[in-house]
């Protein structure tokens, strides 16, 4: 994508190996499997998550990682194996789900405001009904993340009315406001103009520095060399290879990774 | 530099009337509307010499005279010594009351069949989709003659219920009878009736603006008390539960009125040819009702499909990430933006159904049509009149309603960039 | 309208000819489309005093709203839908009848199980009648007058009456008389049902011109008469040319158009009456053909009948 | 585990694997689509009942079904003979032997080539319409069919209908020796008022002189004798083919930025679709005449078209004006931009689009305009749901009968409107992939 | 933007000075004034360009570029002052605007192609219909152009099957059908993709090469320095500042220039 970006990033000069990890595990998922149909998309998944962990996973289209992500929060039921989240294993327990839900945010391509609501409703709206936090302090709590998304002065448009890229940082502003302790982000860039790319890249970045748990789906290598402490590269359902970003681009072991690679970085 | 041109304020030509886009509209616009004014001319100085050859002029004092003819369901006072005008509003009620209670039902039919052919239930699915295609395909006229026969042959005479050994009998308790002319039921009667107001030519029920009265305060009392949970909620985060209140606020008050009122059932019972007591309603009204509602119904679960669909997934999705549960996302989420989409087209079903109701006539159902289009204009014989009053009405009520759509419509319009 | 009714109709070539969209005996399409029926008969007959060629009508069906429109409008020439002649009609919706080609009444037909043999004894009954015609009126006036209640089932079309009368989703079905009739003997179990004796109204059913065209009303009128004279003077389809060369009879040979130019004085041809009778027999044989007892109405001639046999029947005389 | 030993590289790719028994299978698909909850297991078995109490209701009627009789007595006596006395059972035989009238009305018999070959033309017509794949020379046709129509329905001189056509080549011999003259506008003007002038005053004697010439003739047939499903095609299809046009004057009328003509059409759209369409057709019956110079008569079906028209010209605006709106603005800019003049850019680039647009609204109009051929009724015609079936009621041998009539007209109406609406649907689909 | 592709122009070294530009008058405006209802959109622009120039428009957004442009063939109607195209005067004469339009061809943002038309058939479209071209030869030049924008082979195919940067070379080539003697770009490259910027760009500075004269509203700097003998930079509606290009990047004269081309070419 635009290498301008990608080059502004490495400019901040932050090492992700850097910052904190601890060794507390947030997300543990043992030999999971998921078909829809007959249609195998996930195989044998293994892949443990500690707090404070960034994984940026990509691979080619069609290889399961956004259906991997949506499996986390139970988006999406896998049929096979074990998904631990905080200590919480997602079964069909209502109750289970709930918990998972409440502690993992998600952040999707196309930013899912609810176009009905301004923006402030739509960042106070799950800290009332689910948290029940009162309105007040809901609404303190959503315009301290709106300052942070460098966006305050939106508070009472509706989502109609911002751009792409402000969009989206209402929606990580969204799922902040609910007190997450890991992000999930599913191509978070993708739907943004070039322009657009930086700004929403900048929030992220930030979030990461200040130690959550992220798991993002992206083909920003930028933004992967810049923040991640891992890279998972997906293909055809499984995990082909994972390793630490320098290594994984600048050394690739598996020829699929190479091939993609070369692709993604070619032109 | 060799410029070929006129100065713009330079003389007016004639050619600028059509070449020059500050007066090509106005032209136009004259033109279309002097064509217009003359073929409309040229219909009323027809209109006129038609009915000066005729020896006749448009004369609405008809309305004033004997009507003469009785009708069989009237919501307020009439008798065939009523006049023209009042056999017309009778017309009318009966044509808002079709109306009224096809576009509830429909809204209730067609909402639950809509949702329901999107359920991931195989048989449920298939079954509304036949439901919709069917009724959607044929016409409503047929829909209406079929019922209305249904209802005469299946059900039995009056007098069927007669003897020591009836060929039927009444269901509930005996209180309820079908026959093939009506449906008898139970109806209250007041023993402490308040008696009637004079407001002009119309008498105003107390009884029923009391009933009225009493569910318009317990409807505002529950959304009191709606509003009250909400304000807790607010302040404390926890939302009080409101079930209980908020059933004890809606039927409460009708509950006291009609105790109030001392009211009790009167049922229905043989009587001669008929049942007497209780309420009798006309199986006309009843099979153009069903056919009003279930064909507008198949039209409506359309809308609701088209309506549900059109709500993205990522929108239930972005609600579950957030952990709302899938009753609270149909409620804030979902709903909210469906029925943007929905209302519009409901709308515009609910005129069509006031305007289908006209073919009530062919079941014998005295709406507007069947009083001042069908039996006064017999009577009199004052077509050109009667049916101009007609479509005069008809007009307004679809005004009004598509009116309130309107309002609705630029009261929840998106905001966009 | 500038010329003569009669004149545009020459001119025509055609008589438009309002009859009723579908009324067995008095006028109904056959399965082949022919217009078969009481009324029919006397659009052919005026078609054949015209024209001298009793085919060239054409039936226009008329609803029960919209006939009157239809005559007033122009659209069609004569109105003859068992229409009955009232003051209002004749005058205020600016009509002329010119005459009764059937004498009715408003009946009640009722099951012969409800136990009812007087009209007095409906009270409460339900009631199915056709609208668009005096039989509301007159059924809302006899109720009131003999203090009855009564509920109404209106009714478009005939047929949807019988349906629902038989259906028993009402106690007695009202019609002219004529109707019940037809419509009994079309019953399968007509033995089950009876009409009951009241007469409830005066129904005088009878052809309807445009008012202010009175030499058109007198070609329809005397086509009428000629049809009921010929009864009388026992002219029928069978011996009509016969009885024209050789009749003796002044009447007979005026009417005939054999002597004297009757026809001349309404702008017709002198043998306008004769080609009237040829086109369906006179007034009984088109009785007979179309109502009579020997059909499937199967109605007595009763107050049809010629004034020498005790009915109505009177023409003026022809001379 | 730590992130510098996380590195891990698959170096055998895994095979997919069949899902687990749950996952597949009719197992999975009834636990999925017919009991999925305990509601859905309700509903399903609610259904099932519902199903099963109709076709217990309906299948011993149908099943016996009697097709050869020649009234509803006999019927009743070769169904008593046949299943015994007391039960019931379909007689069709009253289709059987009615169905021309149902098909024709009172079309004289020896004539029903004639409707039937109009019907095959117009399916030759509409195809070049309906499916894109067809040569576009086809179209021509399409464009002088409904002179061929009119001619093969009602008869009459060939030269009528010709004169007819002929008013629009004169129209279009009117701008092409007028523009380069006088200019855009005025040929325009000379457009419309050539073909009128020449239907007015030229079109009929010239019809005349052409049949004194040259006689060609078809047998005459009245409207009146039309009836039954060719009423209800007549009045259906040519309501169609004039509404289309008209709804989109109308659109653009409304569209339009003129406060007049904007006025004018949201007036007479808000008008048409404010009242029930019966009152209409009452007034095509009975009031027209009083709008009309005296004496004018003309034909009651055509003033039923002329209603049918007028009504759903209103409907369809209202479905354009949709198209129009949800076509970008960029369109008619670039339009602008490369010269077109307001009528070129809306025939070559608007209108395609926003009739594509349009599509599934304007079938559904037209669905409802078929189905409402059934209300001509209202106004004396013979219509094949409700007057043709009294006809037949009227008649001592099928005195009594209801349900075949109603079924069999019923599935006539339902074959043809399902038939479009499914159309539409494969248009809309057609549509989405198209040019993709 | 994207530094790569401006540097790749530049790389080109072709010299606008050297591209040839005559004494002839194309486009005179004089103390043209516009508002948007009573929003002074446009104020007191004066501008001359010369035949074969070749001009670049740029300034921030709503700064009036487009509305400027789109005043040159009367998409949108100006109040005050003169626009002469061409020796026509731009009045609310609909015969001047018929023949200005014909002498200018527009390039819009969005490509504005037809989509139910296919390619040829879009090219065909005005001659055929405007310039009365026999349809034979319209498409003979028509193919002649998408020989030129590089696309012969997709002259059956429809818009919506083109990538984003061959729809807008089709549109150039869509006006260049007309035989425009005069050229109006709207941002052009601004809704591609970064790949495709470049193929557009490079047919534009083609179609420079060959003497048309070309207005253009660009961020790209690249492109102005390669061909532009001319940068206009507007603010609020005025004409700012108006310069060589050369002098203009380097040296500009403004503040808000400065402040301008230090956002655009900064990062
Ligand atoms: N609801 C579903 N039903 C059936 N198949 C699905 C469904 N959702 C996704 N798939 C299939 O599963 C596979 C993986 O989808 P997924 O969306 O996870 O891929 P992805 O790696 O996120 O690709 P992209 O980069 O395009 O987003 C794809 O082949 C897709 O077609
Ligand atoms: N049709 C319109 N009605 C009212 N205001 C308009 C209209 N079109 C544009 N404007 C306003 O006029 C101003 C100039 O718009 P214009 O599109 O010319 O800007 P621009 O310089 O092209 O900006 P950009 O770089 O965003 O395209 C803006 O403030 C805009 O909001
Ligand atoms: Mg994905
Ligand atoms: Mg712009």
């Amino acid at each position: 994508m635009s290498e301008a970006t990608a080059l502004d990033l490495t400019a901040r000069q932050i090492d992700p190996s850097q910052m904190k990890v601890s060794d507390e595990v947030a997300i543990q998922i043992t030999q999971m499997n998921k078909w829809y149909g007959t249609f195998h998309v996930l195989r044998d998944i293994n892949m443990t998550v500690n707090r404070g962990e960034r994984i940026v996973i990509c691979g080619p289209s069609g290889s399961g990682k956004s259906t991997l992500i949506r499996c986390i929060n139970r988006l999406e039921e896998h049929q096979q194996g074990q998904i631990i989240v905080d200590g919480t294993e997602l079964t069909s327990d209502l109750k289970n789900i709930d918990k998972v839900r409440s502690e993992v945010g998600m952040v999707f391509q196309h930013f899912n405001l609810f176009p009905h609501l301004t923006i402030l409703e739509n960042l106070t709206l799950a800290p009332i009904w689910v948290r029940k936090t009162p309105k007040k302090e809901a609404e303190e709590v959503a315009m301290h993340y709106l300052r942070k998304v460098k966006i305050p002065e939106q508070a009472n448009k509706y989502p109609g009315q911002l751009s792409g890229g402000q969009q989206q940082r209402v929606a990580i502003a969204r799922s902040l406001c609910m007190k997450p302790r890991i992000m999930l982000f599913d191509e978070p860039t993708s739907a943004l103009d070039p322009e657009m790319i930086k700004e929403v890249l900048d929030t992220m970045i930030e979030l990461a520095e200040e130690g959550m748990t992220m798991l993002c789906v992206t083909h920003e290598m930028g933004f992967a060399q810049a923040v991640a402490n891992r890279v998972i590269f997906m293909d055809q359902g499984q995990i082909v290879e994972q390793n630490n970003p320098k290594e994984f681009f600048n050394n690739p072991q598996s020829d699929r990774t190479k091939l993609f690679l070369s692709q993604i970085l070619g032109h | 530099m060799a410029v070929v041109t006129e100065e713009p304020k330079a003389g007016f030509r004639l050619g600028m009337l059509i070449y020059d886009t500050r007066y090509r509209s106005i032209t136009i616009q004259i033109v279309v509307l002097m064509l217009v004014m003359l073929g409309v001319a040229w219909l009323i100085d027809n209109l006129l010499s038609n009915l000066a050859a005729l020896g006749r002029g448009i004369d609405f004092g008809f309305l004033w005279n004997r009507a003469g003819y009785d009708i069989n369901q009237t919501l307020v006072e009439y008798t065939n010594d009523s006049t023209h005008a009042r056999a017309t509003l009778v017309g009318l009620l009966n044509t808002l009351l079709i109306a009224f209670l096809g576009c509830i039902a429909a809204t209730v039919v067609g909402v639950i069949a809509g949702v329901l052919r999107l359920s991931n239930n195989w048989v449920i699915a298939r079954l509304m989709t036949v439901y919709v295609e069917i009724f959607r395909n044929i016409p409503l006229l047929l829909w209406i003659l079929m019922i209305y026969t249904i209802f005469t042959e299946a059900f039995p005479a009056p007098n069927a219920f007669r003897g020591d050994t009836p060929a039927a009998s009444m269901v509930m308790f005996d209180t309820v009878a079908f026959t093939n002319r009506y449906t008898a039921i139970p109806w209250p009667m007041f023993d402490r009736s308040l008696g009637w107001l004079p407001l002009g030519p119309l008498w105003l029920n107390l009884d029923l603006a009391a009933i009225v009265a009493a569910l318009v305060g317990g409807f505002l009392l529950n959304r009191f008390i709606l509003r009250r949970a909400t304000r807790i909620q607010e302040a404390t985060g926890d939302r009080p539960t409101t079930w209980w209140q908020c059933t004890l606020a809606l039927f409460g008050p009708i509950f006291l009125v009609l105790l109030a009122l001392g009211t009790h059932l009167d049922s229905p019972s043989l009587q001669g040819f008929n049942f007497t007591g209780g309420l009798q309603v006309s199986n006309s009204l009843v099979a153009l009702w069903l056919a009003l509602t279930l064909y507008t119904a198949a039209f409506i679960a359309e809308i609701v499909r088209a309506g549900i669909n059109a709500i993205s997934r990522g929108q239930s999705e972005a609600a579950f990430a957030l952990g709302l549960r899938p009753g609270r996302t149909m409620n804030l989420i979902i709903l909210p933006q469906a029925l943007r989409v929905i209302i519009p087209p409901l709308i515009s079903q609910y005129l069509n159904l006031t305007k289908n109701s006209s073919l009530a006539i062919a079941v014998g159902y005295m709406d507007l049509r069947g009083t001042l289009g069908g039996i006064t204009l017999n009577q009199t014989g004052r077509g050109l009149e009667a049916m101009m009053l007609l479509m005069l009405i008809y007009l307004i009520v679809s005004l009004l309603i598509s009116s309130a759509m309107n309002v609705y419509n630029n009261s929840v319009k998106l905001k966009e960039r | 309208q500038g010329t003569s009714t009669l004149q545009t109709v020459k001119d025509r070539g055609e008589l438009n000819c309002g009859v009723n969209t579908g009324l067995v005996g008095f006028a109904a399409p056959d399965a082949s489309g022919n217009w078969q029926g009481f009324d029919v008969a006397l659009c052919k007959a005026v078609a054949g005093a015209i024209f001298g060629d009793a085919s060239k009508v054409v039936y226009i069906p008329t609803t029960s709203s919209d006939r009157f429109e239809q005559l007033t409008s122009g659209r069609i020439d004569m109105l003859i839908r068992n229409t009955t002649w009232t003051f209002s009609r004749d005058t205020d919706l600016k009509m002329d009848f010119v005459g009764v080609n059937y004498y009715d009444g408003q009946g009640f037909m009722v099951r012969n199980d409800l136990g009812v043999s007087s009209a007095k004894e409906l009270n409460g009954a339900t009631i199915c009648i056709q609208t668009g015609t005096t039989t509301e009126l007159n059924l809302a006036d006899y109720f009131k007058a003999n203090n009855m209640t009564y509920t109404a089932v209106p009714i478009e079309t005939n047929a949807e009456g019988e349906q629902q009368y038989l259906a028993g989703a009402c106690d007695a079905y009202t019609t002219d008389a004529s109707g019940l009739a037809a419509t009994r003997a079309a019953f399968a179990d007509p033995e089950n049902h009876v009409i009951l004796p009241e007469i409830i109204s005066k129904e005088p059913l009878g052809p309807a011109v445009r008012h202010g065209d009175s030499e058109w009303g007198d070609v329809v009128r005397w086509t009428m008469n000629a049809l009921v004279a010929a009864e009388e003077f026992g002219i029928t389809s069978a011996n009509i040319d016969e009885l024209a060369t050789s009749s003796q009879n002044p009447e007979v040979q005026r009417l005939l158009g054999t002597s004297d130019n009757l026809g001349g004085m309404i702008g017709l041809e002198a043998n306008w009456a004769l080609n009237a009778i040829k086109a369906g027999g006179n007034y009984g044989e088109i009785f007979a053909a179309t109502i009579g007892e020997s059909t499937p109405i199967g109605l007595a001639r009763g107050l049809n009948a010629q004034w020498t046999q005790g009915g109505l029947l009177y023409t003026p005389p022809f001379r | 585990m730590n992130t510098s030993t996380s590195t891990f590289v698959r170096t055998e790719m895994l095979p997919e694997q069949a899902p687990p028994l749950t996952e597949a299978g009719a197992v999975k698909w009834v636990r999925e689509n017919l009991f999925s909850s305990i509601l859905n297991g309700i509903l399903t078995v609610l259904g099932i009942v519902v199903v099963a109490y109709l076709v217990i209701g309906i299948a011993p009627w149908l099943s016996r079904s009697v097709w050869n009789a020649g009234s509803l007595s006999e019927c009743r006596q070769i169904i008593a003979d046949r299943w015994g006395e007391g039960v019931t059972g379909a007689c069709w035989a009253v289709i059987r032997e009615r169905w021309p009238q149902y098909l024709f009305g009172f079309y004289p018999s020896h004539l029903y080539w004639r409707p039937v070959l109009a019907f095959v033309l117009l399916c030759v017509a509409v195809a070049p319409v309906l499916f894109d794949r067809l040569p576009r020379k086809m179209l021509w046709f399409s464009l002088i069919y409904p002179a061929v129509g009119f001619w093969l329905l009602w008869g009459g001189s060939v030269w009528v209908p010709v004169m007819a056509v002929a008013g629009f080549a004169i129209g279009y011999a009117a701008v092409k020796v007028v523009q380069p003259v006088a200019g855009t506008i005025l040929a325009t003007i000379a457009a419309v008022l050539a073909p009128v002038l020449w239907w007015l005053f030229l079109a009929g004697p010239a019809a005349d002189a052409l049949q004194s010439i040259l006689p060609i003739a078809l047998q005459g047939v009245r409207s009146r004798e039309f009836g039954g499903f060719i009423l209800a095609f007549t009045i259906g299809f040519t309501g169609i083919a004039f509404s289309l046009p008209l709804g989109v004057m109308l659109a653009l009328g409304r569209q339009s930025d003129m406060f007049i003509v904007n006025k004018l059409s949201v007036g007479f759209i808000e008008f048409i679709r404010g009242v029930p369409l019966i009152t209409l057709l009452f007034t095509a019956s009975l009031l027209l005449n009083y709008f009309l110079p005296p004496g004018t008569d003309f034909d009651i079906i055509l003033r039923v078209i002329i209603m049918v028209v007028l009504f759903a010209a209103a409907y369809i605006a209202e479905v354009v004006r949709g198209g129009l709106a949800a076509l970008p603005r960029g369109q008619y800019e670039a339009a602008d931009a490369l010269g077109l003049d307001y009528w070129k850019a809306q025939r070559l680039i608007i209108m395609p689009q926003a009739l594509k647009i349009s599509i599934p609204g304007i079938v559904s109009t037209f669905i409802g305009l078929f189905k409402d051929t059934t209300l001509v009724v209202f106004v004396g015609l013979l219509d094949p749901l409700k007057g043709i079936t009294d006809a037949v009621r009227a008649s001592t041998d099928w005195k009594g009968i209801y349900w075949e009539p109603y079924i069999f007209v019923g599935a006539i109406f339902f074959l043809f409107c399902f038939g479009m609406s499914r159309y539409s649907m494969y248009l809309e689909s057609k549509l989405k992939t198209d040019h993709r």
